[in-house]
């Protein structure tokens, strides 16, 4: 980050705000340390912000660190298996378009055993928003390599270097035609906020990719120490409803954090249905 | 004339339009009064010139099998009718081309390789075709003609059938078809001299009925619509394609969402997300996709959601035989996907149960919170009645969530064991009601929780609302002799209807026996099933698969030996097989 | 096609070629007019030209008419599950790194149920040449909407209308970092034969896009004459080294052919195995 | 000294340090020439602090299961510790923190929850700790110092224990290591009156042979590598990870590779993949994983393709509890996929087990041409024996291939219809052996065919193959009385040796018993059951699951009643508990 003094803000603001409401009363079974706090903090501020009726949200996940997010919550939430936070949550919407549904899922669901669904609610465009807390390793497994580990990087999996080149999750999304695709970093609550809050508003589904440190079983990729020093915002001159402007910094530059790309005129698959059997 | 009873089939390859003529038979038969139970064969391959064959039988009662030989063969094509001729009765009628387009050698005519005791009907089917409509085509339609001629099956009230197929056609269409059969019937009338016995004059079919011509998978859709369903989510595969495409164009209609997903994985997580939200859903697939379901079938069962999944079961295992008849997926109906997962299976056993079961599961899916499955197969899925128009669904199917009582939500617990098993369900939305829900072990609050103590009671707890569900079974379907009896035949789904028939003609030849067969599989009436077993010297259980699934799932309640008839031919299971078996055990 | 004289030369081929050996005795099952006799016409004489053993030839496929295949080569073949092709062919290949292994798939199989692999393959760039038939249908199952169908046309699945956005298989390949990314027509077998000869020289994961008609079920989309109207190659100046370029004409030009994008300093799976554990 | 026998859990809080402790015990009893069995509680989160229990089992003779109470408990953290004392025998003895870090209610100390007849020794574990290194994370060694302490063990010899463990880390760690574990030694002997009767003193183990410390997980994965598999591709999945995470490390040293795979699917897909190429392949996985894996099952056994699957089963159904042990994957194991799918299975009993019935896996997917399952379950991959090291494995089940001879080829039919179900296979780049392969029925060449005689016939052709591998069953294992019996103890997998023990304890308390478990459980040794089962006056079945999985299945050749004994707590099946039922049944 460029200006590290946001962590005073912070405080300013948890003392102000009242977000602590969305927590559930269940606690964190995660390390110390870990990203994925930051991940809740800017979710649970997010929910306060738009005033989400606590009944109305459903936390949708995987099996994972990541998938235990919806006891955290407080709200109604499932815990479904691993890889399939999408197709439920797709399923959930569709039956009942009153709710705001938010599907959240590791890299391990989300690329790996899961890779197969997202495509699909992208094309689709269902109106969940997607939170895909990447941390670039199988957390809850104990450190293999997942579609996001490095090449070359030593796993459990791989004790002689990873021979896979990974995924870009937000190349992904942007091919698969997201019509909302974003990044945002785990220490950077406040960022993040803004970004779920923008995807929640997006009519149609949101791809959030979410840059996280597994402080246990990752030491050399997705660090604290790495990402602060590496992710940056988007230029304000960059054209978020450019798909190749999108495309081209997504390939090329893998700490930029912000809205990559927004297309409002896609109508959302309940959309789709009413005009066609309207 | 009770003893009226004709099965006839039509026998050509993918393009001739054998399936078409078919159901034109069946159609008009329903029109006149007949019952009628009708189910086409065909090839795996979109074209290849495979084997198709319409078979129909039309009797004045009705009708729980499609019976096994055919008593009048209408030959399309002499190569595949050839193959069929095996299921012709040694005195049964042949209908063939006596001037086929191509030559054919002697050892490849039908005609010429029929049975002496058949009575050969040589049509210039081609010829005929030709003559009434340029081509080719319509030698299906002559054939119809010639078939109704010899039947002596009033000429004008089969034209108005074929008028009624083809009306959203265009004129020349129309027009064609009906020249093509009358041209058949009239040029049989005048130059074929009747030789047999078989006929149709004389038979005094009931008036007809409000009836529907359906099969199972179209009643299965019409029960899932009538239950209220909201969503359903699902991915083609053969024999349950065609629930998705009803359901592709009938939800919409009710505001309803027919979600087709990118496998069937994601099909039945959608259905249990939508069940999440308190909604009525469903998918229905074959083998490999329920194979694949499996994992999640878990989570209904353990996350306490409603969910029903129809398995149209085909010949397997893997890729098997997609366009034939099998029972072998009992198995993991009952007891696919790994752990301890109780879950309701339903088996109906033919077209109108179809109707039935589907409410059935609805309803119960969503007051016992669990994974319904409903079990066809390839013969029940696309085999054709005409059924009586079902009645409404009893209104307590309707709705039958249990939510929690006003002063239930303070200290709300969403897994609350209780004596019934079913803990009562608040749904999202519910300002009071939030939970948290997990596929791992939780306690009554839906947390995780890994200890014994925990583990056993929510085991137990699940298979006790399992168990409950007994209480809502249809009842059993005991046909036959009362008291002691020397063969008690106990079957399921498609094969029941075979088996009551069988028995039938058993008594007819002095055999003491009764069949049995209950729609609910699991929980098994095993009770009912106790009672009937202590009246039988033998049992026979009679299934369409290799080891016998069924078979060897009620030894465990009943701890004797049955006698195992086990059929993996692809066909539905005929009465007649059955009855063979009875003759050697009695 | 700007010059529809290629069947003559076609033919001219065809009496010179002893191709027709790769061809095994089973009789097509597929429908007159089908697309898929211009593909294996195309496979049959690269094998040819390539003058591979037959016996080192494995065709590996998923379920569907494009699943059939296998039966009709001359070779060691093998029909899988529906989706599954990839995960077979790249175990053969690993095990037998001495093989030839083709992995053939519909639009349906790879797209769809089987969505979830090509992105393995791809970033794991297993030396296997894969063929998707993009028909833009389900063919065996008679007609309902692929991940290609296009929006609202209407299907058997869909009688209203497809509410579905379609997928881009191209963007996706390229996404996924695939190495080497070609697009052919069914209707030019000589263009796709270069395509295949190029695709199973390059070490690494080959995908090959294939256009094709299912004269049967999709009377609007790829037809024969939407196609062949439509279908040209890529010029001669564009650059297949350079991503961006590939991605900007695959999102923009549904209907151009040939050699997309190429990376031959990727090293293949087995090479970076032997990098790392040599 | 025959009866010494004592077993001894560690408890405490996730990073305590608790495992480590339990795994230096181990390792130095086994150093000493004493059988140990091993076994770790965990909780499923990463951190959390969950409830850690090390048990280690120590005997002079051969141990089957791991015990089920303690004699001694050492309690790092008093809240876990005090729901582990329902396991601790009424005179065993406790050894606790009596100066803990922060202050204990008298109602949440372990010491004031222990029952009366408890020995209790109250260690300033933290004090120690922090005098020996300056923190208290070296309570674990203290406690482990005290305990050797008070059991009379040599201290010396478990230094250098100590010291092996740690020869890898830095010198310091090994230092306050040692340190730690001396003063919680001597402090001990300085400070605390012995008044129980728990000693090591004058036990007399067998001299310390070659011995291999490994858990089921690594015994299966070094039998593969011992039989020349060359390919594993896998999907990490608790309790079966480590398997791949072995075949990650050793697998490149032979030249051979770990894929690790997107998903199961995928992971069998590849396997299946490489059969088809000749070559020996695997996977590991647990439930969740093993239901994906269904649909491509019937692949295998369908396209007669070898493919391994291990299924180490954890607690069930759904994502259940994975770091539990249970034995609910047994329907699947046998009959989990669509269709009429038979396949082997095997369940090792114990660690020797798990290395040689990897070997048998292996040689018979290869020369059946099929599907092998190997049914583990979380206990016996991970619990700890030492072991002796295993035999070579027999050279005739390295290549077990049947290939066609030279002069088969002309004419050459993959699925050839023979005598024994097995069809000579050819592999990919022998010149004239091509052939197509197909998941759906095929005929005799492999050509798809969906007639009624080709399904009949291939499908016997697959059953009767399977029912030929029982040729090739390891020997029942038949532990007990001879003659008539009282009880006879029918067990399968992991609870196998527990139902041994239980038997052995039976018999001394006059009931006349005998055990009876088998390796191979598809194809069943089903004579040899009824055999047993003929001597026994009841047949009591004890397993891991809640409906009695394999009790039912079972039932099926004996058609007669069993008494099932099902427990679904998590934990190894304890000897204590069946003894109980057989003294109720007496
Ligand atoms: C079908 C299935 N396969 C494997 C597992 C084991 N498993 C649980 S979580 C996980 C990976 C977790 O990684 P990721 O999705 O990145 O989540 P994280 O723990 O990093 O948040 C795996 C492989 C499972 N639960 N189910
Ligand atoms: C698990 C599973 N689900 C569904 C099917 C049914 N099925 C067979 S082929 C097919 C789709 C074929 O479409 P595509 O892959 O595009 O191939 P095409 O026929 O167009 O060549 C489907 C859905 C199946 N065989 N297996
Ligand atoms: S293992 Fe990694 S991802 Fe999981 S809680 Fe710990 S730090 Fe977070
Ligand atoms: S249905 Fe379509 S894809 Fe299949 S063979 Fe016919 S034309 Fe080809
Ligand atoms: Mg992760
Ligand atoms: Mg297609």
């Amino acid at each position: 980050m460029n200006q590290p003094t946001y962590l005073d803000e912070k405080f300013d603001r948890v003392k102000k705000a009242d977000f602590l409401k969305y927590r559930s009363g269940d606690l964190p079974t995660w390390c110390p340390g870990c990203g994925y706090f930051g991940i809740m903090d800017a979710f649970y501020k997010a929910c306060r912000q738009m005033e989400l009726p606590f009944e109305n949200i459903c936390t949708v996940s995987g099996i994972g660190c990541s998938g235990r997010t919806p006891i955290f919550v407080n709200s109604y939430g499932l815990h479904t298996l691993h890889g399939r936070s999408i197709p439920v949550a797709c399923g959930l919407k569709l039956a009942r378009n009153d709710l705001n549904v938010f599907a959240v899922a590791g890299d391990g669901d989300a690329l790996g055993i899961g890779g197969g669904h997202l495509p699909h609610v992208a094309r689709k465009n269902i109106d969940i928003t997607f939170l895909l807390f990447d941390n670039s390793i199988y957390g809850l497994t104990k450190g293999q390599s997942s579609s996001t580990t490095p090449l070359i990087q030593k796993t459990n999996s791989h004790p002689a270097g990873n021979p896979d080149s990974p995924l870009n999750a937000m190349k992904l999304a942007l091919a698969y035609g997201a019509s909302f695709a974003a990044r945002g970093f785990a220490g950077d609550p406040e960022g993040l906020e803004d970004i779920i809050i923008q995807a929640t508003k997006h009519k149609g589904f949101s791809f959030i990719h979410i840059l996280t440190p597994c402080v246990t079983f990752d030491k050399v990729n997705l660090t604290w120490n790495r990402l602060k020093e590496n992710v940056s915002y988007l230029d304000s001159v960059h054209d978020h409803t450019s798909f190749e402007s999108a495309m081209r910094i997504a390939n090329q530059e893998p700490f930029k954090l912000g809205l990559f790309f927004q297309d409002t005129s896609v109508p959302s698959y309940d959309e789709n249905l009413d005009r066609l059997n309207g | 004339m009770n003893t009226f009873d004709i099965v006839i089939e039509i026998c050509g390859s993918a393009g001739e339009g054998t399936i078409s003529a078919g159901e034109i038979l069946a159609r008009f038969m329903s029109s006149q009064g007949y019952e009628i139970m009708s189910f086409d064969s065909y090839p795996a391959e979109i074209r290849g010139f495979g084997k198709c064959v319409a078979h129909t039988r039309v009797n004045l009662n009705p009708i729980y099998s499609p019976g096994k030989y055919a008593d009048v063969l209408i030959a399309l094509n002499d190569k595949h009718a050839i193959s069929q001729l095996g299921f012709l009765k040694p005195d049964g009628i042949l209908i063939y081309d006596n001037q086929p387009a191509s030559f054919h050698e002697e050892d490849q005519s039908v005609a010429g390789m029929a049975e002496p005791g058949v009575t050969l009907y040589g049509i210039p089917l081609t010829q005929l075709a030709h003559e009434a409509a340029g081509n080719s085509r319509g030698r299906n339609m002559v054939s119809l003609g010639a078939m109704a001629c010899l039947m002596e099956i009033p000429k004008d009230d089969f034209v108005t059938a074929i008028q009624n197929r083809y009306a959203s056609k265009k004129q020349i269409i129309i027009d064609n078809n009906i020249d093509s059969f009358v041209l058949g019937y009239n040029w049989t009338g005048e130059n074929i001299k009747k030789i047999d016995e078989y006929s149709f004059k004389g038979t005094e079919p009931a008036p007809p009925e409000d009836k529907l011509i359906i099969n199972g998978n179209q009643s299965v859709a019409r029960a899932a619509i009538d239950s209220n369903i909201s969503f359903y989510a699902g991915y083609p595969i053969t024999p349950a394609t065609k629930i998705m495409e009803i359901m592709g164009k009938e939800l919409p209609k009710t505001g309803g969402i027919m979600l087709q997903t990118e496998d069937e994985i994601s099909a039945i997580g959608a259905v249990i997300g939508a069940g999440f939200g308190g909604k009525r859903a469903m998918t229905a697939t074959s083998g490999p996709g329920f194979s694949l379901m499996t994992e999640f079938t878990g989570l209904a069962v353990m996350s306490e959601i409603p969910a029903v999944i129809v398995n149209s079961m085909r010949g397997g295992p893997c890729t098997g035989l997609p366009t034939k008849t099998e029972q072998s997926d009992f198995n993991i109906a009952v007891a696919g996907g790994h752990g301890d997962a109780p879950r309701i299976v339903l088996a109906p056993v033919d077209t109108t149960d179809c109707y039935e079961a589907t409410a059935l599961a609805f309803y119960l899916a969503e007051k016992y919170q669990t994974l319904v499955v409903l079990l066809l197969d390839f013969f029940l899925s696309n085999s054709i009645r005409n059924i009586d128009v079902p009645k409404p669904i009893n209104p307590s199917f309707l709705s039958a969530n249990i939510a929690p009582e006003p002063d239930q939500l303070n200290g709300y617990q969403r897994y609350r064991i209780t004596g019934s098993g079913i803990s009562p369900r608040t749904i999202p939305g519910t300002p009071d009601g939030m939970y948290f829900s997990t596929g791992l072990e939780h306690d009554e609050n839906g947390r995780p929780a890994y200890d014994s103590d925990t583990h056993e009671k929510m085991t137990r707890k699940r298979f006790v609302k399992h168990g409950n569900a007994l209480d809502e079974a249809p009842d059993v379907v005991i046909s036959g002799d009362d008291g002691d009896l020397d063969i008690g035949v106990i079957s399921w789904g498609s094969s029941a209807g075979a088996a009551r028939e069988a028995v039938d003609a058993a008594r007819a030849e002095g055999i003491k026996a009764a069949s049995f067969s209950s729609i609910m599989i699991s929980p098994f009436p095993e009770e009912k099933l106790k009672v009937f077993a202590d009246r039988c010297n033998t049992l026979l259980v009679p299934e369409l698969n290799f080891t016998g699934q069924f078979a060897d799932f009620i030894i465990n309640f009943l701890q004797r030996p049955v006698v195992k008839l086990n059929f993996v031919t692809g066909l539905p299971m005929a009465s007649e097989d059955i009855l063979e078996k009875m003759r050697e055990l009695r």
